[in-house]
């Protein structure tokens, strides 16, 4: 690629990029929330139009329309946010656009052969296969993520673009996906490799390409640089700790939840957290751990339980009890869960708190909504900072940081973190960690589940495990590891 | 066959019909000129001791719906029909599958061309716009400028009674300069006539195919400021009491009770096999303010029953 | 207006609103060529009287419209406006001619009326949990509209007394009474919508019904509300038209939903729910009366009419797709 | 049916399957109800002769609801069908009776306007990229039907030649050719939806637009396919129903659509898109027919019928959610 130019009306995402990928190279690509990586892809895959530059395949110019242009060309692409089809069972998703037919030029489809080819995809990837004639829309998200990478997998593609695919995967599904990632390279094949996880860079990455403000600022070999050099390339300054991690002495006992059960679990769940500490749930996709969220949150009925906020019993049924109890549920994915998509900033964040922003009349005020929103935008550094901008405008860490935003909007006493640094970069996962220490540090407590272990390692002070709806383990931070985190995840009893 | 139907109304069964039912299958029911033609259906039916069944859409828009009663009541072996066909042409098939079996049908209000039919009762819609246009030429001077109201685009009934308005009007030398459709109702008559007033100041009569239509109609003129004779069709009770109060100048009723009592007199006569005329005249009334008053109490002697 | 005025102030997004605005009122840009054409092509038709005859005949629709605004908000339909409009007026004359009870009495039960059908499609959908307000309403469309028959055997009602007819009827200076009633209830409105916590929760709904619900929304609740009002605004309707025609009947509101809707649409409104505004609708249901109103005027035949207005509701919403596509181009 | 046959065969996933069977034709439990409910009431509703009088009185709207079904498929609808029906039919009449040409001709005729209105909604939607079908079809239901009227000035046309009533008017044994059409055109669509791509992608569409599209998906060219279908079957049941009534009248179809998407969410589609099958639409299409002949057969009058589907309509649709429910508990 050559010289891109990209502007959406005013706002000049790339400002002529030129970038190159090998044949069984894995090419890196880094940059900040809104540096436009997402945005440069979409543009090699004909998602979006370029205004100006080349594109050269194989030596040649070409010129690439539509997403059907690039998959002809052999690009296969797993966007940032997914892109699948709920409705539609998991084997057909995975052979959208391609579905296999008989032989003649008029032959149905042959739902048989894609059954058995999409189970064998899916085994590869580590998953049972059984879930291939499952709907969709029935799995967890990071099981729909590995679709999409199935998906791109039986293109039989020359080049893979993955747009942050590790985001909403857990450890052992990452570590599948390397596996994947390096018997592609032996075959040849080019790997573009979004990420914001910079160990998992600096393990599967060849080279790395830095974009910031809209330029590339350099091309770099992974195993002869350092993380260091790379932020400091990336955010124009240097980071001085990745887990800026506190430590509180610990308080009387904050949050508790007693027995609850749901129904798709096996037995009920307990635990405690008392304030000063950030406690964290590790587990694999699928263990559950949304689910048990979900329910304390009164978004899900729960079949029994109790929840006591600062040791008084609330009684939950609905999340609008929840919040009036002084809880905040970060919601996992932002799109279906978290966001008005075509609405302002400043609604996306007040919204969970209108209360507050009203006049004696009872009537919104507008004023101090787009105030209050403004401060919460400073103060995560969302940008674009315009508050006027629908939601749908941002990148995908920028969005993130909204639904953050709404949360601590509600002054909540208890914040329940699901997969909340999932595709930010680094310099705002530090903000996010950095919030919440302060959060801890004014009495507030935080819950965060996690599927990215050495965040959970480097924030936590206390990691609950979860298998298959069930707490397997219980460590204080000191006696906990990869291992035995992984171990207990995996249904190890100890 | 014949069973007692379970919704038959009466009760009463005359014995020499052996419990034959009449079916009556009307154009629609939710309009009061249909009520009438019920009305009258219904009393012959218990005058003359035999059971009837009256059935019809809820508007008359529905063509299909209505051959489709007409099939189910065809199902359940009346002893004869009597039909007022929405779109005559449509219900021939069906009308003709109850000849075969034997049954007499006997068309009302309006006619089809069905070979075996036993009668056709009514007036022909045309002919009641004919005197619509005459009694409305009646009130006006050679040259004075009129408007038509139509139903619905495509509503036979009414696009017959403006012809026949038509041409009784053009004959009288009166110029027709406007003549637009408001669907029947009320409210939509009021905005047309209101737009028509703006184009056409010297408007001296109006004519609306059915009295809902004539009573919106009239309230565009009054708001005006206008008083100009608007002449209706059908002679419901509302109209009635507007020409009493001096308002509406006048309403053509095509008798709708009489077709009603008429189709079920003739009904029994062509069960028991006595001769029926081919075509009967249920005749026209001219309501203006001189006989409205005898209307009004009639229409409302048959109402309450 | 408003809300440029606001935004104008503020100097460093001040180009961004004025696209906004624009965007926003896209139709008026339809609305402006159809009136240009419509001077033209006819000189009656750019008259204060005409101009007023345009404002009340628009007047039922504006009131459904405005109220269809709020389910269509949500990403919802009512198909039973109509019906509703048909059993409030019918109950009305049955309480206030028919018994002769107080005039207020009557328009008490034709308002509660609406209400309640509202509340039924509301509950219908949220307690029953029917997959789409599609079906609920348009069993109530059926229901209330048997209703509206049986009540009086298909008769209609004549002859309401003065206070009932007054907002359908009246004038103050050359302006129509009912066009007032239009206008106070699309500013109630947009306050409501945009000033209220009820009103942005509306938009919340429709918006993400899911991420609504988890911001501790309580989003059956806020339904009920939509689909209440909506009701409400049917009956307002029926009782503007009973002052316009002074009768009742149980056929009133015919298929009127459909025009509401398109007028919503027309005023770029969107089916997913989420977007839309008051003063969009209003364009909407202005943009049907003028078409019609000029139809007439220039006495375009009936069949005619029907293919033109067709053909209108097209080229007016593609107007304004075309103007949105400029405006994000520039 | 065959859905069950196939997925039982594969033992593991057995019990998942009936369930999911039985979800995707809940409606059919309303219809048994419905039925039994009926045979109580009237000893005339289970007679053979009857039946057959409700496969043919089905039969029109169960073509126009097949065809609607892929638009809300594809979260789109199509509010034309009934004035393209009627466009269709008289154009056809004009042809085959007004100029006395060949009947095949006229059959040609009469298809080929079907598919062209129907394709003329999915250019208007995707070429001027309409923001939903709801305009483009509105527009075109005006337009088709005002041309519907002009061609004949209003006038029905009667006197079919015999090929052309064959569809709707003959028997073969006790069954109607328009049911065995019905079969036909259900089973073709059954293996049009579910085996080949253009089907697939029309569930996709209707699932996630922005995805199919990514997924090298041309929607633009699959949505035209969706509305040209839907208009061609709009005039095949034209064809239909001018077999059963021997004439043509510009006021055919009327408010058709009404029935037709009743018929299909009915039978368990999303309006959100992406759910829905053949043969829930199918069994959607007899709830109305039997109800309506049931009601018929009982006398009930018309205002009462009007009340008692609306009842019926929310009662099906609630049937197929409680059972739903309970499904998903066990
Ligand atoms: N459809 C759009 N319309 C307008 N602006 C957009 C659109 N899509 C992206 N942008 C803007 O382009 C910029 C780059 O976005 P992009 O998604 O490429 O960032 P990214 O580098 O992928 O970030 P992240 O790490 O958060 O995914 C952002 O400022 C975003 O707001
Ligand atoms: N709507 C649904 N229908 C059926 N099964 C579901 C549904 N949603 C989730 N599941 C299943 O429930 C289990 C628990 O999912 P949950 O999302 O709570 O897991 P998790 O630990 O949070 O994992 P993740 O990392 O994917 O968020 C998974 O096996 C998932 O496939
Ligand atoms: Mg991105
Ligand atoms: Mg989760």
């Amino acid at each position: 690629m050559k010289g891109i130019k990209k502007s959406f009306s005013n706002n000049h995402v790339l400002k002529g990029i030129d970038f190159e990928v090998k044949p069984g190279e894995v090419h890196v690509l880094l940059g900040e929330n809104g540096a436009g990586k997402s945005t440069l892809i979409k543009i090699l895959t004909g998602a979006y139009q370029k205004d100006e530059g080349e594109i050269y395949w194989e030596g040649q110019p070409v010129q690439i329309n539509s997403p059907l242009d690039a998959m002809q060309l052999g690009i296969a692409t797993i966007y940032q946010e997914l892109n699948v089809i709920p409705e539609l069972k998991v084997y057909e998703n995975i052979f959208l656009g391609r579905e296999i037919k008989g032989n003649g030029k008029f032959s149905f489809i042959n739902h048989k052969q894609m059954k058995e080819s999409a189970k064998q995809f899916l085994q590869m990837l580590g998953q049972d296969p059984a879930i291939a004639e499952q709907p969709l829309g029935y799995l967890g998200i990071g099981q729909q993520q590995l679709v999409e990478i199935a998906k791109a997998l039986t293109l039989d593609a020359k080049l893979i673009i993955m747009d942050e695919p590790t985001a909403s995967l857990s450890q052992s599904e990452v570590e599948q996906l390397y596996k994947t990632v390096e018997q592609l390279k032996e075959k040849g094949i080019a790997i573009i490799f979004i990420s914001h996880r910079l160990e998992e860079i600096k393990r599967i990455g060849d080279r790395i390409t830095i974009l910031r403000d809209g330029f590339k600022i350099d091309t770099l070999p992974v195993k002869t640089t350092s993380t260091d050099h790379w932020i400091e390339l990336m955010v124009g300054r240097t980071l001085e700790e990745k887990y800026p991690k506190q430590t509180f002495t610990l308080g009387e006992e904050g949050f508790r939840v007693e027995d609850l059960k749901v129904s798709g679990f096996k037995e009920p769940v307990s635990f405690s957290i008392r304030r000063g500490e950030i406690v964290g749930i590790s587990g694999l996709v699928g263990a559950g751990r949304t689910e048990l969220a979900r329910a304390i949150f009164g978004a899900d009925k729960k079949e029994k339980g109790k929840i006591y906020v600062d040791g008084k019993l609330v009684d939950i049924k609905s999340p609008r009890d929840a919040i009036s109890a002084g809880i905040a549920f970060i919601t996992e994915d932002r799109k279906s869960e978290g966001l008005l998509l075509d609405q302002p900033l400043y609604m996306n964040i007040v919204l969970a708190n209108m209360d507050n922003f009203r006049k004696k009349s009872k009537l919104i005020d507008l004023k101090k909504i787009k105030q209050g929103a403004m401060d919460y935008v400073k103060e995560l550094k969302i940008r674009p900072g315009n508050i006027e901008l629908n939601a749908r405008k941002l990148s995908g860490g920028n969005q993130q940081k909204v639904v953050i935003a709404k949360w601590l909007c509600t002054k909540a006493k208890v914040f329940i973190f699901d997969e909340p640094t999932r595709g930010i970069d680094v310099g705002a996962k530090v903000e996010v960690y950095r919030l919440m220490n302060q959060l801890v540090e004014n009495g507030a407590i935080v819950l965060m589940i996690s599927s990215d272990l050495p965040e959970i390692l480097g924030m936590c002070d206390r990691v609950l495990v979860m298998s298959e709806g069930k707490i397997t383990a219980d460590f204080p931070i000191n006696e906990a590891s990869q291992e035995k985190i992984m171990k207990a995840a995996t249904g190890g009893s100890n | 066959g014949g069973e007692k139907s379970s919704g038959g109304s009466s009760e009463k069964e005359g014995n020499e019909l052996e419990g034959k039912t009449i079916s009556v299958v009307l154009k629609t029911l939710s309009s009061p000129y249909w009520k009438y033609v019920e009305a009258g259906a219904k009393a012959a039916g218990k005058e003359l001791g035999v059971e009837v069944n009256v059935v019809g859409p809820a508007s008359e828009s529905q063509v299909i719906e209505q051959v489709n009663m007409i099939e189910d009541q065809i199902n359940q072996s009346p002893g004869a029909l009597v039909v007022s066909p929405t779109q005559p042409s449509t219900v021939v098939p069906s009308l003709e599958q109850a000849t075969q079996q034997g049954i007499p049908v006997l068309l009302i209000d309006t006619d089809a061309e069905l070979k075996d039919k036993t009668t056709f009762i009514g007036t022909e819609n045309f002919t009641a716009g004919q005197e619509a246009g005459k009694l409305l030429a009646s009130m006006l001077n050679k040259g004075d400028e009129v408007a038509l109201i139509s139903g619905a685009l495509g509503n036979t009934a009414t696009d017959e009674r403006i012809k026949g308005a038509k041409k009784a009007l053009e004959d009288a030398g009166m110029k027709v300069v406007a003549e637009q459709p408001a669907d029947s109702d009320k409210s939509k008559a009021m905005s047309v006539m209101e737009n028509i007033l703006q184009n056409n100041k010297n408007i001296k009569g109006v004519f609306a195919a059915n009295d809902d239509m004539a009573l919106g109609v009239l309230r565009a003129v009054e708001a005006k400021g206008m008083k100009i004779p608007v002449i209706g069709t059908d002679g419901t009770v509302e109209a009635v009491e507007s020409i009493i109060a001096g308002k509406l100048a006048g309403t053509i009723a095509q008798s709708p009770y009489d077709m009603g009592y008429l189709g079920v007199e003739n009904a029994i006569k062509a069960i028991k096999g006595e001769k029926v005329e081919k075509r009967i005249d249920s005749g026209i009334d001219v309501i203006t303010k001189e006989n409205a008053q005898e209307k009004l109490e009639f229409l409302k002697s048959i109402t309450k029953e | 207006m408003r809300e440029l005025a606001v935004n104008s102030s503020e100097t460093n997004v001040e180009k961004k609103s004025v696209k906004h605005y624009l965007s926003k009122f896209g139709a008026l840009i339809g609305l402006i060529i159809l009136c240009t054409v419509l001077t033209i092509l006819s000189d009656k038709f750019l008259t204060i009287n005409n101009i007023m005859n345009i404002a009340r005949q628009s007047s039922i629709n504006a009131l459904l419209a405005l109220g269809m605004l709020l389910p269509i908000l949500t990403a919802g339909i009512d198909l039973s406006v109509g019906s509703i409009l048909a059993i409030s007026i019918m109950l009305m004359g049955i309480v206030s001619v028919n018994m002769g009870m107080h005039p207020i009495l009557g328009i008490l039960v034709c308002l509660l009326v609406g209400c309640f059908f509202g509340w039924l499609n509301g509950i219908l959908l949220t307690k029953l949990k029917l997959p789409h307000p599609f079906i609920s309403t348009l069993g109530t469309m059926n229901i209330a509209r048997g209703l509206a028959l049986i009540v009086t055997a298909a008769a209609p009602i004549a002859g309401f007394p003065y206070l009932i007819q007054f907002l359908g009827r009246e004038f103050v200076g050359p302006i129509p009474v009912s066009f007032l009633l239009v206008i106070v209830m699309y500013i109630i409105f947009h306050i409501f919508l945009t000033r209220t916590k009820t009103g942005r929760y509306i938009y919340a709904i429709g918006g993400n019904k899911e991420a609504a619900h988890l911001s501790g929304i309580n989003v059956d609740r806020v339904l009920v509300i939509v689909y209440t009002i909506s009701g409400f605004m049917a009956s307002l309707a029926g009782l503007v038209m009973v002052g316009r025609v002074n009768s009742a009947f149980p056929l009133a509101g015919l298929s009127y939903e459909l025009d509401a809707i398109a007028a919503v649409i027309i005023g770029g409104a969107s089916f997913f729910g989420g977007v839309g505004t008051v003063w969009g609708t209003l364009i909407g249901a202005l943009i049907i009366a003028v078409l019609r109103n000029g139809l007439n005027l220039l006495n375009v035949s009936a069949d005619f009419q029907m293919a033109v207005i067709g053909f209108v509701i097209i080229a007016a919403v593609y107007v304004d797709v075309i103007r949105q596509r400029k405006s994000k181009k520039d």
